[in-house]
């Protein structure tokens, strides 16, 4: 049904846009009320609908997916939740999908926050994404949740040197000395990667200048988009890829999709909201190549009509 | 073989080392009552006034606690005022430096404070010695704003300059702007048209420097408004810009002789509210269709709605902003648009008054300070940096500093 | 759904449609829209500044038992100042906060100004320039380059011709790049805020999104 | 003396306001000043609230065009100012107007918020129409223009990659997405330093013409 609803207003969009095409080629102009139809029909219909469009990960997204992919199993990965529920739409399915990657190729998880509202959120990632689709991992022995710890960059420098001066207990207050994922890990240094997921201040960007460098562990930052023009320049160097607001995030679930057939049904949030971005976008870029050949046009037939 | 010789002695002293490290570190530790070993305690606290305040600042450094590496919790501050005791003031979590500084910002100028450092693990908490007495004082000058009073000096001392020479009759050459040669024959064609001319003074108050140039820009219009006998409405979104706007066109119409021109209501209060703002001005423009929209000063994401609507009308328009962020809409959207500086130089360009135009020549002195330090500066830190030729050091060292803003 | 929400849904999907139904021409509902929104907005923001401003900043200073402070009460009259405008005969004394205010922003922003978007952006520029990568290299000879030319396309007191005018083009080229690329950053996150509006309005009101 | 008292007044208070970032005893004036300010600006809502009433009452009066929607924006008005002046809660009166309860907030909530992010969202439609229009190759500035959005527009989109993704590994800095981060840290950031540091230095110069009073039109002192 939905698909159906998909092929009719793809086919309306495009039919349109090439009836305006040829309209503009006689060298008219396209009234605006037509572009504003346009876009809102494309997005509303990419939101009623859950048009997808596939995404290819660009260079800086697919270092981090590779990395992933070739660590040895086992690999311990820590990601740390440091937003608030404001940037959740951006950088939340990032964790998730980071969550799902590690899990897949059986390496073990460690989680925690610097954010207070983080918490809450790695909640909902353990309870609707790591417990349903992962019925096999066992809390303790694949994954911990470590939880939020207040001392913004202090925590970092306190864990580079060792977990258990920071966190005497995991979240549900376990000694961490009897959580076997802590047997032979004593700072964060242990860590084989890091994925700091946010985009405010402690984040990304104090885990690469307190635990990354001195520590020399990679980071592959998670980033929304307002801040990750700031953090660009830390690639290659300092962090080994990075993802950038919901289009990295879009990225990420696409290669995870293409990769793996048991994520080909699960959730997949940034592709989605993505969707009616896109959408507008193909729309817009394709008003102004209609209105750059309208132009032309026009030109070429002032100056015929001139000779 | 020597190799291995070496190698031997090597471990002997490491050896040594390590028998001599632990046995001082013994002889320290001391044990609490109830069998713990204390850390111990951080050493060589200095404390000193902050420079350049207004008193109200002590700096405060200490070594780390011998303990530092092994793991602690952090270090507790103590502050005493005058003779009294000694409060907890701040806690600072271990960051594996050698040493360590804090910034007490809530003293009181003129007293004096002891300070005292605390180490605290697992064991407990142990104190430094108590530091000397410091008192919290301000300075006179902030030296360290010298930079910015020379390079201030340097540029209002040429635009200043300037302007006397200009006073003294010196010819001195302004190039066409475009946007603002534009303005007048903008106001003519509303005049033709028989439509009013639509002036926006952006969204923010009188506190914005970007509005201060819209009102000067504005004295300028609507004398050029009142010589055409033509007719200016203004919309604003702030009560203060609403009053200042009512003098200044007051003061242009009693200025081209025709003060019984002059009405109030020409400036008109819309609401606070950005959007409901745009919201309301938007209905103006498509009801009453000014020939000529002006957009001078502040915006936010109202410039494309107020310039795309202001198209659809067929309005000219002419946009000025110092906001980057908002300049590519107005650059797409309106027929002239004045970019940042040349948004603060339209009042005096259009006074067409020597001594003002005389400040826009020292405007360009500044201009060529800022390319000519580039320049140095540049090339200073790139010969020292690629090549370590030390003798342009002191160079780069200058323009550093020159430009430092802490 | 209780009946007072159900009723704000529908309130603020008729807004909705009300502001938009604006980008196909002007008409009665856009009319009612704006009345509202500028009544009540102008409003809301008295009662917020009175609060904020007269009640805290004044009043309760002043009022203060412990330690009542005595300048907020020259902001008092200089404000009583202004409202001599609503009198013809001392009228002009309002002139005296105006130029108050003229003065202080004036004073006030240019140091301001100077030091933040002057001095810092100077200093973003001094940088080594053959330092990382070749693509950093270039990078930052093109910064450098740019800033220039950029420079000089804003001097006054030069006519745009010969070398200095192919440097002012130039000048004006990097302002277009710059221009031309905010322009493309931005589309999108303008996008989502209408995409907000859609989700409402097919999501929450209609309840048509599955 | 009705127009030097004035301009005395700007030189003074800019002055002293420049200088006093230079010295810390004082440095704190500038807050001061936006105290000041403030209280300033809610004395002139008075003036600026009386003339939106009395536009209004004008036009309900003389019953211009459209006089029925001036009574829908004066009941607004003081309906608004009625709830939160008076501090008016389901509960009767609450203790501050932000408070969740209040029915201002709910007038914020369920009037001003739908308005204003939906006029905000019209942007999405007129960058759309904006983009249209201005992209196009008129000349060399324009052409650059258009260029640069094209790009920064396509980086955006999986078209960007489908398109450059075959572009080998040594030059992958010519592949969209790739570009467009580029063109946003170095050709980017040179226009907005000039652009920053013209604004500088033209606001010293605008501040330094209004304090040293030779522009002062404003004050409409230029004939007397």
């Amino acid at each position: 049904m939905t698909n159906i609803g998909v092929y009719i207003s793809l086919l309306l969009i495009f039919g349109g846009l090439l009836a305006i095409l040829i309209y503009s080629l006689k060298g008219r102009d396209v009234d605006r009320r037509i572009i504003f139809l346009f876009v809102l029909f494309s997005v509303a219909s990419a939101i009623i609908f859950h048009i997808e469009f596939e995404e290819s990960a660009t260079p800086i997204v697919k270092k981090v997916f590779e990395f992933v992919e070739n660590l040895p199993p086992e690999s311990k990965i820590l990601i740390s939740f440091d937003f608030d529920p404001a940037m959740k739409p951006e950088v939340h399915p990032m964790a998730n999908a980071f969550v799902r990657h590690a899990l897949v190729k059986g390496h073990k998880l460690y989680l925690m926050g610097l954010w207070p509202q983080g918490q809450a959120l790695m909640t909902e990632t353990i309870e609707y994404v790591l417990k349903p689709e992962f019925p096999n991992a066992v809390y303790g022995e694949d994954y911990v949740m470590l939880g939020y710890k207040a001392g913004n960059e202090g925590v970092l420098n306190v864990i580079i040197t060792d977990f258990r001066k920071m966190y005497s207990t995991d979240a549900h207050g376990t000694s961490l000395d009897s959580i076997p994922l802590f047997d032979d890990v004593k700072s964060a240094k242990d860590m084989d990667l890091i994925f700091p997921v946010g985009g405010g201040k402690p984040g990304p960007k104090e885990w690469i200048l307190f635990v990354g460098d001195p520590g020399n562990v990679p980071i592959a930052p998670g980033l929304a988009a307002v801040v990750a023009p700031l953090i660009y320049p830390y690639y290659p160097r300092q962090a080994i890829g990075l993802l950038g607001g919901v289009k990295g995030a879009a990225e990420y679930e696409s290669e995870l999709k293409k990769n793996y057939k048991e994520f080909e049904n699960v959730e997949t949030p940034a592709l989605q909201m993505m969707g009616p971005q896109t959408m507008a976008h193909i729309v817009i870029m394709a008003f102004i190549v209609i209105g750059n050949i309208g132009f032309f046009r026009a030109r070429r037939r002032k100056w015929q009509e001139g000779n | 073989m020597i190799f291995g010789k070496s190698l031997y002695c090597s471990f002997i002293i490491i050896a040594c080392f390590f028998t001599v490290a632990t046995a001082q570190n013994e002889a320290v530790a001391t044990v609490d009552s109830v069998g713990q070993i204390l850390p111990q305690p951080p050493g060589n606290i200095i404390v000193a006034d902050h420079k350049y305040d207004n008193g109200g600042i002590i700096d405060i450094a200490w070594d780390r606690s011998p303990d530092d590496p092994l793991g602690i919790d952090g270090y507790n501050i103590y502050r005493a005022c005058g003779d009294g005791d000694f409060e907890i003031v701040a806690f600072v979590l271990p960051g594996g430096m050698e040493s360590y500084s804090f910034i007490d910002d809530k003293v009181e100028r003129g007293e004096s404070y002891r300070y005292k450092i605390s180490v605290i693990s697992s064991g407990g908490e142990s104190f430094s010695e108590s530091s000397v007495s410091v008192r919290g004082d301000w300075e006179f000058f902030d030296l360290d704003k010298l930079n910015i009073l020379i390079l201030g000096i340097i540029v209002c001392g040429s635009v200043i300059g300037f302007i006397f020479t200009a006073r003294a009759g010196r010819k001195l050459f302004i190039r066409k702007i475009s946007g603002l040669e534009a303005l007048e024959e903008a106001v003519g064609r509303a005049t033709e048209m028989g439509r009013p001319i639509l002036f926006i003074p952006g969204i923010l108050d009188m506190d914005d420097v970007q509005t201060l140039a819209a009102i000067t820009i504005l004295a300028r219009v609507s004398r050029i408004v009142a010589d055409y006998d033509s007719k200016i409405e203004m919309p604003v979104s702030r009560s203060l810009v609403m009053t200042t706007a009512r003098e200044t066109i007051k003061n242009s119409y009693l200025a081209a002789g025709r003060p019984d021109a002059y009405y109030d209501d020409m400036v008109h209060y819309v609401t606070d509210e950005q959007f409901g703002y745009v919201a309301a001005v938007n209905g103006i423009m498509v009801r009453d269709k000014p020939a000529t929209c002006l957009y001078l000063g502040a915006f936010f994401a109202e410039s494309l709605i107020l310039a795309e609507t202001g198209n659809y009308i067929g309005a000219i328009q002419i946009a000025g902003t110092a906001r980057p962020g908002q300049l590519p809409f107005f650059v797409a959207a309106c027929d002239y648009t004045l970019i940042g500086e040349e948004l603060f130089a339209a009042s005096a360009y259009l006074s067409g008054d020597p001594k003002q135009l005389g400040s826009l020549k020292g405007q360009d002195v500044g201009k060529f300070v800022a390319m000519a330090a580039m320049i140095i500066g540049t090339l200073a830190v790139t010969v020292v940096s690629a090549w370590q030729f030390k003798f342009f050091g002191w160079l780069s060292d200058l323009m550093y500093s020159m430009f430092s803003t802490n | 759904m209780g009946f007072w929400e159900q009723f704000g849904i529908w309130l603020a999907a008729l807004f909705t449609i009300g502001i938009i139904s604006f980008l196909y021409k002007d008409n009665v509902l856009y009319k009612a829209c704006e009345a509202i929104f500028v009544g009540v907005s102008a409003g809301y923001w008295f009662v917020v500044y009175y609060w904020d401003m007269l009640y805290k900043k004044f009043y309760q200073q002043v009022t203060d038992p412990v330690n009542p402070e005595w300048y907020p009460w020259l902001g008092v009259i200089l404000g009583v100042l202004m409202l001599t405008r609503l009198s013809n005969k001392i009228g002009w004394l309002s002139r005296w906060p105006l130029a108050f205010v003229v003065g202080a922003t004036a004073g006030l922003y240019m140091m301001v100004y100077f030091v933040s978007n002057a001095i810092v952006q100077i200093q973003g520029t001094i940088v080594p320039l053959a330092e990382g990568t070749a693509g950093d290299i270039i990078a930052n000879i093109l910064v450098a380059a740019g800033t220039f030319c950029g420079l000089i396309y804003f001097f006054f007191s030069k006519e745009h011709r010969g070398a200095f005018g192919g440097a002012a083009k130039i000048g004006i080229w990097f302002l277009m790049i710059t221009f031309g690329a905010s322009f493309g950053y931005t589309v999108m996150s303008r996008m989502s805020l209408m995409i907000g509006r859609i989700d409402f309005l097919f999501g929450r009101w209609l309840e048509l999104i599955p | 003396m009705k127009r030097t008292i004035p301009v005395i007044i700007v030189s003074v208070v800019g002055t002293v306001l420049v200088l006093s970032v230079f010295f810390p005893p004082v440095q704190t004036m500038g807050e001061d000043f936006s105290l000041f300010f403030d209280i300033i600006a809610v004395f002139a809502f008075f003036l600026g609230g009386g003339n939106l009433v009395r536009i209004h009452l004008v036009k309900i009066y003389r019953k211009r065009p459209d006089w029925g929607f001036s009574v829908v924006t004066l009941v607004g008005f003081f309906v608004t100012l009625l709830v939160g002046l008076g501090k008016l809660s389901v509960t009767g009166v609450t203790a501050s107007v932000t408070a969740p309860d209040s029915f201002l907030q709910t007038i914020f909530v369920n009037i001003i918020t739908p308005l204003s992010s939906t006029m905000y969202a019209l942007l999405a439609f007129y960058v759309a129409s904006a983009s249209y229009r201005a992209f196009r190759a008129k000349n060399r500035e324009a052409t650059i223009l258009l260029i640069a959005a094209f790009i920064i527009l396509l980086g955006r989109t999986p078209l960007g990659m489908k398109l450059t993704g075959w572009i080998p590994e040594w030059l992958s800095i010519l592949q969209i997405p790739n570009l467009a981060v580029w063109i946003m840290n170095a050709p980017n950031l040179a226009g907005q330093r000039a652009i920053l540091i013209g604004v500088g230095l033209g606001v010293v110069a605008m501040s330094l013409r209004l304090i040293l009073g030779m522009d002062r039109t404003y004050l409409g002192s230029d004939n007397d």
